[in-house]
């Protein structure tokens, strides 16, 4: 069988990280295929029933990734995220659910060399950790999608 | 049932390279309410759009996704193709293929694979897109330009010369910048103050312009057309109505020792002070950390001497608010002080000048009066050597980039140098001569054809005085790394260009991008350099990337269009991507239960109580009400309601939900 | 609780409320909410240390806010409620009076809402001593075994929303777990289903709740559901500072600070 | 106070004087230095010029010997050896195989928990709060500070001092009283290694310092590491030649010049070792 | 599948290079600042920029003549290319490297037969003692290098300033300093 190919969603906010990764595409810096993202306004309209959901679909990992503080484009959407994802990330962990398969990050618009990085490194820890099969069990996954490899 | 049109691009082969189009094509062809997909060369063409068009009107489709490069490059091109075809723009929504696919993987299975699924999630969403009419708001034509160098000057002129008003803020006591310091200017050798001061003038006299200098920009709100800008207008410690400008002050002020910013510490000021003859406003301001008065408690010498009584010691800070439609940073750059270079003893060696020091000695205007004197000794010098890449193209210890403007002013120095000082030596060490530019490499094949400048090509490993001279090692790496020692008068160091202090704190006010060195990004590195992310804010001149006189002005002038563009609409029309609370038939008319959390986590006061009253005029309800106007759709409130009563346009839950179903489905 | 049952008299006689809100005796040593309407009524008011029940959970139901000015005996988790509905605007001093029951069990009338608060802050939210316990314990486990303690204790959970009913934070006529479209939280009552339900509603808790027991309480099978909470309880006084309902309205959760501290976003 | 004291070679041969210096003044500020037992040599540049690892075990087998004895510190005069033992420490601790085939061929326990001081960094430590009310005869001279390569490079490991233009020396013979001269060539290269495979270019390298220092007025050359040492004074001859001029100027170890300024005894300071008489 | 970034490998020399020190031959720019500082380098047969540079081209047979130079064996490894150098080349770990690869293929140059000899004498006195004995590494060297009359006067001088030691000093586990050098040795060769 195949090496296991992680399937990761990214959550990210279209003036810093989504613009960010588009700069990893201009410079052409090669990084895993694994990942797939979805663009939101702002880290601040990222909702966290949205993550679960992407547990609950069959995700192996997340990335959410908006703007550094301070450089939101609206101003303060990334602290009032910041603020969930310390709760909600305090949450998960409480609950059981894997927080290694969430990662956070900030990457500016010009951080494209950082999404990469972020993307690599988030594909090679979950590949390690391997498929979420605790959540997929409850979420009565089909099974053969589990193994898909 | 929707009929969706899929049109898949191969962008030339920047996407077909490594993504099998036609297979992205052909499978979403098969998605349940799909009606077309096709695959084309160059989809943002005119045949491609006409592609699009003709599918929307024979297909009768009722929704568009292209696949094809980052939406942040074309959404706007493709929406109005379809607007053209009938369809709302907002039913069309791009697949990113390119920079988030085919760029940054290697052809392959996978990769195809990726973009199919992009294009699925796109399918899904736009399912549940609904038709927007844009916004329309209103513009308030008055300009704001930050900085009042050559790049701020052109701007603000330019702009007024529309007819439209123009505020000028200015952080130094006067305007003209960097460029009234330099003396000539490449590759012309005219006078930089001889064509500077007449436009300084021509600012300061115009109708449509109001300046404010010893200003800075202390916070920003609103939006494209609507910003409310507050300024500090620093304290002069005078009333410039009354003062005249008559220099009683500075001629008689007793602290005569500071160092003059303005002659880059070669000469000296008074703490009251001009900070040169030819200053816009000519007026003094009091400089109060070197001011006796406010070190000690007294002095008012300047008081006592002022024919006009128009010194005031208790001015204080002023913070006015005005109303602008669009905002141009001018706000240049600052050079990187070379002491960070041990090895080339600057500051230990008054004869280690940096370039910005080279222009105060030969200009007419400034402590030398333009004769090339050294500042040990005021001797003439001998032989004097240039160093290129001070700090530019240096990871280690500088920046890795190239400043730009170093080359051209290096062939200036020399060649004013050899002009003055007959007989005198001087010698260039460079990495590489950059001189593209309209006559600009004639110019540096005159420094060494015609004035006999020895250029040696070598970076110095260090400078060491000894007997009075300075000893500069070097190699020639054209003659096998020979060493290369020289015996110099003087040594000139073309430090790098860098972003200003302040300029990561000046952005986050004005919520603009940034790239790693700190200069403001532009929207398009080819196709909006003017442009900033954010609408009605524009960019001129070296605040963006090291730049030359030519270069600022043609930036500033861009920036001028654009703005003048804006304010020929009283209207302007936005995104309708804003927030909307829910309304339902009676008795419940919102599912919102006006807990009011949202108020307080919007960034822009955008969310205002709306009450819901009965036929008698009686309250029934408080619930939550987004003003159009101000909000600018970040969503932060729709994560936020518990009872989901906000949504967001474009980004809405249903889209957003069946996006990470689409997504993770059939993958 | 001679003092409560005349004074309750009195205000409904003299009609500055329409109905007072409290406790009484009922079946198998249960107490029961009372609403009192008429002033006989107010001779079956009881209070001791059974009445738990956070009888706010009544005062945003539309059934007794129609009846006009509501007046309510209101102990100190209950008055806590109180603050924080009036900061979210679902109570004012228009429409509630609060006999307070201090610790001591004495009452206390308060003129208005901003002298409730007052007394509120005079105590700060503690989380019991078993129940601390109880976290320390959970904190203590690997995530796996987290994990699997909550699998165990959710999966008999078969969404009788009796935790829901019973917190008067909860006053949503539209709760997230109801909605189809999109259907955030799965219907069946499956371990994933109850999960997600349980973790939205202590995400919609945090900031909010005010630490009062009633959903365990009123949960037939006794799930520690206010784990949850108490955790998000814990956390917030750890990273924001204490928590305390107020008036002002500067919701833990709709609120920021620039420095607000993480270490674990890269 | 006792600290771990690694001399290695040069100072129990050709530079016994810096040795006997160092636990002079150590001495006199009833400091004990602790030999480590059994030391070998640090492999100095011939190692790492032959043999990578060769130059990273002997090093590492020095620490290990240190952490052995329960030493925490060791102060290491010779800024040679002082380099490669903080090199090592460096290279070990970022990669992990190359620690653990270093550990398998000394078959000794390596954990890095040693920290190493050089000559100046130790006398700041250790003497330098208290020197100044110590200073019975200030060293009341012109000087040149000579720091050479090994003291100060490579910046990114080492993180001592300055690289250009470094001023640790000067301020501690400030502080004894002398009048640091600014010069040239602190850091420029004397030759070293090739002391004796190429004399000649010794000579050269080591003559401009010499040189430098005599035309600034120096009266002595104040240095902290063996190789410079004999590379100026015993090379004097062939620096004499490549100047073309005789020059006399005494050169002392850091803890030679402080000993005096503290009025220890001229021989237990080995200033009678010197080849370039001690006049100061 | 989907593959991580990976580096297209260098080939030649400065491949190898980059795989024992990691110094990337291709940051350098030829600015000359390394040769402009090299206190050597006008003994040098090649300036280190010039080795940079041949390095860069792959020519084998540049490469060849980059082991058979002079200058790596010239190299004091005083740090100061490093120092200064604006692309942070660590030229001194690259030197080291090409020194070992040098003696290794024995292509040493002739040139520096002394300085090769005199290293390894110092190993060699290291190697049986522990410690180095400056006796014998002064008769080993002048025995490989034949230079019996340079620096004699020298000896006795510093013996009269109780500068050598007659008998070398000897550490107790010599055993164990030769397994040190055995086992570097063994994989030094692979």
């Amino acid at each position: 069988m195949a090496e296991f190919e992680p399937k990761i969603v990214a959550f990210v906010c279209n003036w810093c990280t989504y613009a960010g990764a588009d700069l990893t595409g201009t410079s052409r810096i090669k990084y895993a295929s694994n990942v797939r993202i979805i663009r939101f306004p702002c880290t601040g309209r990222i909702d966290y029933m949205l993550l679960l959901k992407a547990f609950d679909e069959g995700a192996d990992g997340i990335i959410v990734s908006g703007c550094h503080p301070n450089d939101c484009h609206y101003t303060s959407g990334n602290f009032h995220a910041r603020r969930r994802w310390i709760m909600f990330r305090s949450l998960c962990d409480f609950t059981g659910i894997n927080t290694e398969r969430i990662k956070f990050s900030w990457v500016s618009a010009a951080e494209g060399a950082k999404w990469a990085a972020i993307v690599n490194a988030t594909v090679t820890s979950i590949r390690e950790l391997g498929p979420y099969t605790e959540y997929k069990k409850v979420a009565k996954y089909p099974e053969k999608e589990v193994t898909h490899g | 049932m929707s009929k969706i049109g899929v049109f898949v691009c191969h962008c030339g082969e920047n996407i077909s390279a490594t993504v099998d189009c036609a297979k992205v094509a052909e499978t979403a062809g098969n998605y349940d309410g799909v009606a077309f997909s096709v695959d084309y060369k160059y989809m943002c063409s005119d045949p491609g759009q006409n592609l699009i068009k003709s599918a929307i009107k024979e297909k009768g489709l009722t929704g568009v996704v292209v696949a094809s490069c980052s939406p942040r490059m074309h959404e706007p091109t493709f929406r109005k193709a379809c607007a053209e075809a009938g369809l709302n723009p907002f039913m069309c929504e791009m697949a990113n293929l390119r920079e988030h696919c085919s760029w940054v993987h290697e052809k392959g299975e996978a990769t195809t694979e990726k973009a199919i699924d992009l294009v699925r999630i796109l399918v899904e969403k736009v399912k549940y897109n609904h038709s927007l009419n844009e916004i329309k708001v209103p513009v308030t034509k008055t300009a704001l330009v930050i900085g009042g160098g050559i790049a701020g000057i052109q701007a603000s002129l330019d702009i007024a010369n529309t007819g439209h008003k123009v505020i000028l803020i200015e952080k130094d006591p006067s305007i003209g910048g960097h460029m009234s310091q330099l003396s000539e200017t490449f590759p012309t050798l005219d006078c930089s103050q001889c064509i500077l001061t007449p436009r300084m003038v021509e600012v300061a006299q115009h109708p449509n312009i109001t300046l404010y200098t010893y200003a800075e920009l202390e916070s920003l709100e609103g939006f494209i057309g609507n910003f409310k800008a507050k300024i500090r207008r620093k304290s002069k410690s005078i009333d410039e109505k009354l003062c005249t400008g008559c220099g009683q002050c500075t001629t008689k002020c007793p602290v005569k020792k500071i160092p003059s910013e303005f002659n880059e510490g070669l000469g000296k000021r008074t703490a009251i002070y001009v900070p040169f003859p030819q200053a816009v406003p000519n007026k003094p301001v009091i400089d109060r950390i070197n001011c006796t008065y406010y070190i000690k408690g007294k002095c008012k010498v300047c008081e006592i001497v002022c024919p006009t009584k128009a010194i005031r010691f208790d001015q204080e800070d002023q913070i006015m608010e005005v109303e602008v439609g669009a905002i141009v940073i001018a706000t240049g750059f600052t050079v990187k002080q070379p002491d960070f270079f041990p090895e080339y003893g600057y500051g230990k060696y008054p004869d280690v000048i940096t370039g910005l020091q080279f222009e105060r000695l030969a200009s007419a205007s400034g402590p030398t009066l333009g004769e090339i004197r050294r500042p040990s000794d005021d001797k003439v010098p001998e032989k004097i050597v240039f160093l290129a890449c001070a700090g530019s193209r240096d990871p280690a210890k500088g920046i890795p980039y190239c400043s730009k403007i170093c080359c051209m002013y290096i062939a200036k120095h020399a060649m004013l140098y050899q002009h003055k000082v007959h007989g005198g030596k001087s010698y260039v060490f460079y990495m590489d001569i950059r001189a593209g530019g309209k006559q600009y490499e004639e110019f540096v094949r005159r420094a060494i054809e015609d004035d006999g400048v020895n250029y040696v090509r070598g970076r110095v490993s260090r400078i060491y005085e000894k007997n009075g001279k300075l000893i500069v090692n070097g190699v020639d790496t054209l003659l096998n790394a020979m060493p290369v020692e020289i015996e110099a008068d003087m040594v000139v160091l073309a430090t790098a260009g860098i972003a200003n202090e302040g300029a990561e704190e000046l952005a986050q006010k004005l919520h603009i991008s940034y790239d790693p060195y700190k200069f403001f990004a532009e929207a398009h590195p080819k196709l909006k350099p003017v442009e900033t992310n954010t609408a009605g804010i524009f960019l001129a001149g070296a605040c963006q990337a090291p730049r030359d006189i030519p270069e600022s002005v043609a930036m500033a002038s861009g920036a001028a269009v654009k703005v003048a563009g804006l304010f020929s609409q009283d209207e302007l029309t936005r995104e309708p991507i804003i927030a909307v609370v829910n309304r339902q038939a009676p008795p419940v008319y919102s599912s919102c239960v006006g807990c009011f959390l949202c108020v307080s986590a919007c960034p822009y006061q955008a969310i205002e109580k709306e009450e819901i009253k009965n036929r008698n005029g009686e309250l029934i309800k408080l619930i939550a009400k987004v003003n159009p106007g101000l909000c600018q759709g970040c969503g932060t409130c729709v994560a936020f309601c518990r009872t989901k009563s906000i949504d967001i346009q474009g980004y809405t839950h249903e889209q957003m939900y069946t996006e990470v179903m689409a997504l993770l489905n059939e993958y | 609780m001679v003092d409560l049952i005349k004074r309750a008299k009195e205000l409904i006689e003299t009609s500055v409320v329409k109905v007072l809100i409290g406790y009484e005796q009922g079946t198998a040593n249960k107490t029961r909410a009372l609403f009192v309407e008429k002033a006989d009524d107010a001779d079956r008011l009881i209070f001791d240390s059974r009445c738990v029940q956070n009888l706010a959970a009544y005062v945003t139901k539309k059934e007794v806010k129609e009846k006009g000015k509501m007046a309510i005996a209101a102990t100190l988790p209950v008055m806590r409620s109180i603050i924080q509905l009036a900061s979210e605007f679902q109570v004012n001093d228009n429409n509630l009076l609060v006999l307070g029951i201090t610790p001591e069990s004495k009452l206390i009338e308060f003129a208005n809402l901003v002298e409730v608060e007052t007394f509120v802050h005079k105590y700060e939210i503690e989380i019991d001593a078993r129940n601390k316990e109880m976290l320390d314990k959970l904190e203590k486990m690997t995530q796996a075994e987290r994990w699997k303690f909550w699998m165990d204790e959710l999966s008999p959970c078969f969404k009788c929303y009796a935790c829901r009913a019973a917190c008067p934070m909860c006053y949503c006529s539209r709760c997230t777990v109801d909605f189809n479209q999109p259907q955030w939280i799965p219907v069946p009552s499956h371990e994933l289903g109850n999960l997600e339900w349980h973790i939205m509603r202590a995400i919609h808790l945090t900031g909010r709740c005010i630490d009062c027991d009633a959903c365990y309480n009123a949960c037939p099978l006794s799930i520690p559901i206010n784990l949850l909470t108490k955790k998000m309880l814990a956390d917030a006084k750890e990273h924001f500072g204490a928590y305390q309902p107020s008036l002002k309205g500067d919701h833990l959760m709709s609120t920021y600070k620039p420095d607000d501290k993480e270490n674990f976003i890269q | 106070m006792t600290l771990g004291f690694y001399p290695g070679c040069s100072l129990k041969g050709s530079s016994r004087e810096y040795s006997e210096s160092v636990l002079a003044v150590s001495k006199a500020f009833d400091i004990n230095l602790e030999e480590i037992k059994d030391w070998n040599c640090c492999g100095a540049t011939a190692a790492h010029n032959m043999n990578k690892e060769l130059s990273l075990a002997l090093p590492a087998r020095i620490l290990s010997l240190a952490e052995k004895q329960g030493l925490t510190e060791i102060v290491v005069p010779c800024a040679a050896c002082y380099s490669r033992l903080t090199v090592t420490k460096h290279e070990l601790s970022k990669d992990a195989t190359l620690k653990a085939a270093v550990t398998e061929a000394n078959g000794l326990e390596y954990t890095g928990s040693v920290s190493v001081l050089n000559i100046v960094q130790f006398l700041d430590k250790y003497i330098t709060p208290n020197l100044e009310n110590r200073v019975v005869k200030p060293f009341d001279h012109k000087v040149a500070c000579y720091y050479g390569c090994l003291l100060v490079r490579p910046h990114e490991i080492l993180k001592f001092d300055r690289e250009e233009d470094p001023q640790s020396l000067d301020v501690l013979m400030l502080k004894a009283g002398a009048t640091p001269i600014d010069w040239a060539f602190k850091t420029e290269c004397c030759g070293a290694g090739l002391s004796v495979s190429r004399t000649s270019s010794v000579g050269r390298l080591s003559g401009k310092i010499i040189g430098d220092a005599k035309d600034r007025g120096a009266v002595a050359v104040i240095v902290a590491c063996p190789m410079c040492h004999s590379n100026l004074d015993m090379r004097r001859d062939a620096i004499n030649s490549y100047l073309g001029e005789k020059i006399d100027i005494p050169v002392l170890y850091i803890t030679q010049a402080i000993g005096l300024a503290l009025g220890l005894d001229r021989k237990a300071l080995g200033l009678q070792r010197h080849f370039v008489k001690v006049t100061v | 599948m989907s593959s991580d970034t990976h580096h297209s490998g260098i080939a030649g020399l400065g491949g190898e290079v980059l795989e024992h020190t990691e110094v990337k031959v291709s940051h350098c720019y030829q600015c000359g600042k390394c040769s402009a500082g090299c206190p050597l380098s006008e003994e040098m047969d090649y300036p280190p920029s010039v080795i940079m540079r041949m390095l860069q081209t792959g020519n084998p047979v540049l490469e060849d003549k980059v082991l058979r130079s002079f200058s790596i064996w010239v190299c004091l490894t005083c740090e100061m290319c490093f120092a200064r150098c604006p692309m942070s080349i660590d030229i001194p770990k690259m030197m080291d490297f090409l020194r070992e690869k040098s003696i290794n293929e024995k292509k040493a140059n002739p040139k520096a037969k002394e300085i090769v000899a005199f290293h390894k004498s110092f190993l060699d006195s290291i190697k049986f003692t522990g410690r180095l004995y400056e006796i014998g590494l002064f008769v080993d060297y002048k025995t490989r290098t034949l230079k019996i009359l340079e620096d004699l006067a020298l000896a006795p001088k510093m013996m009269k300033r109780g500068k050598l030691n007659i008998i070398p000093e000897l550490i107790k586990d010599r055993s164990g300093i030769a397994a040190i050098f055995r086992k570097s040795n063994k994989k030094n060769k692979n």
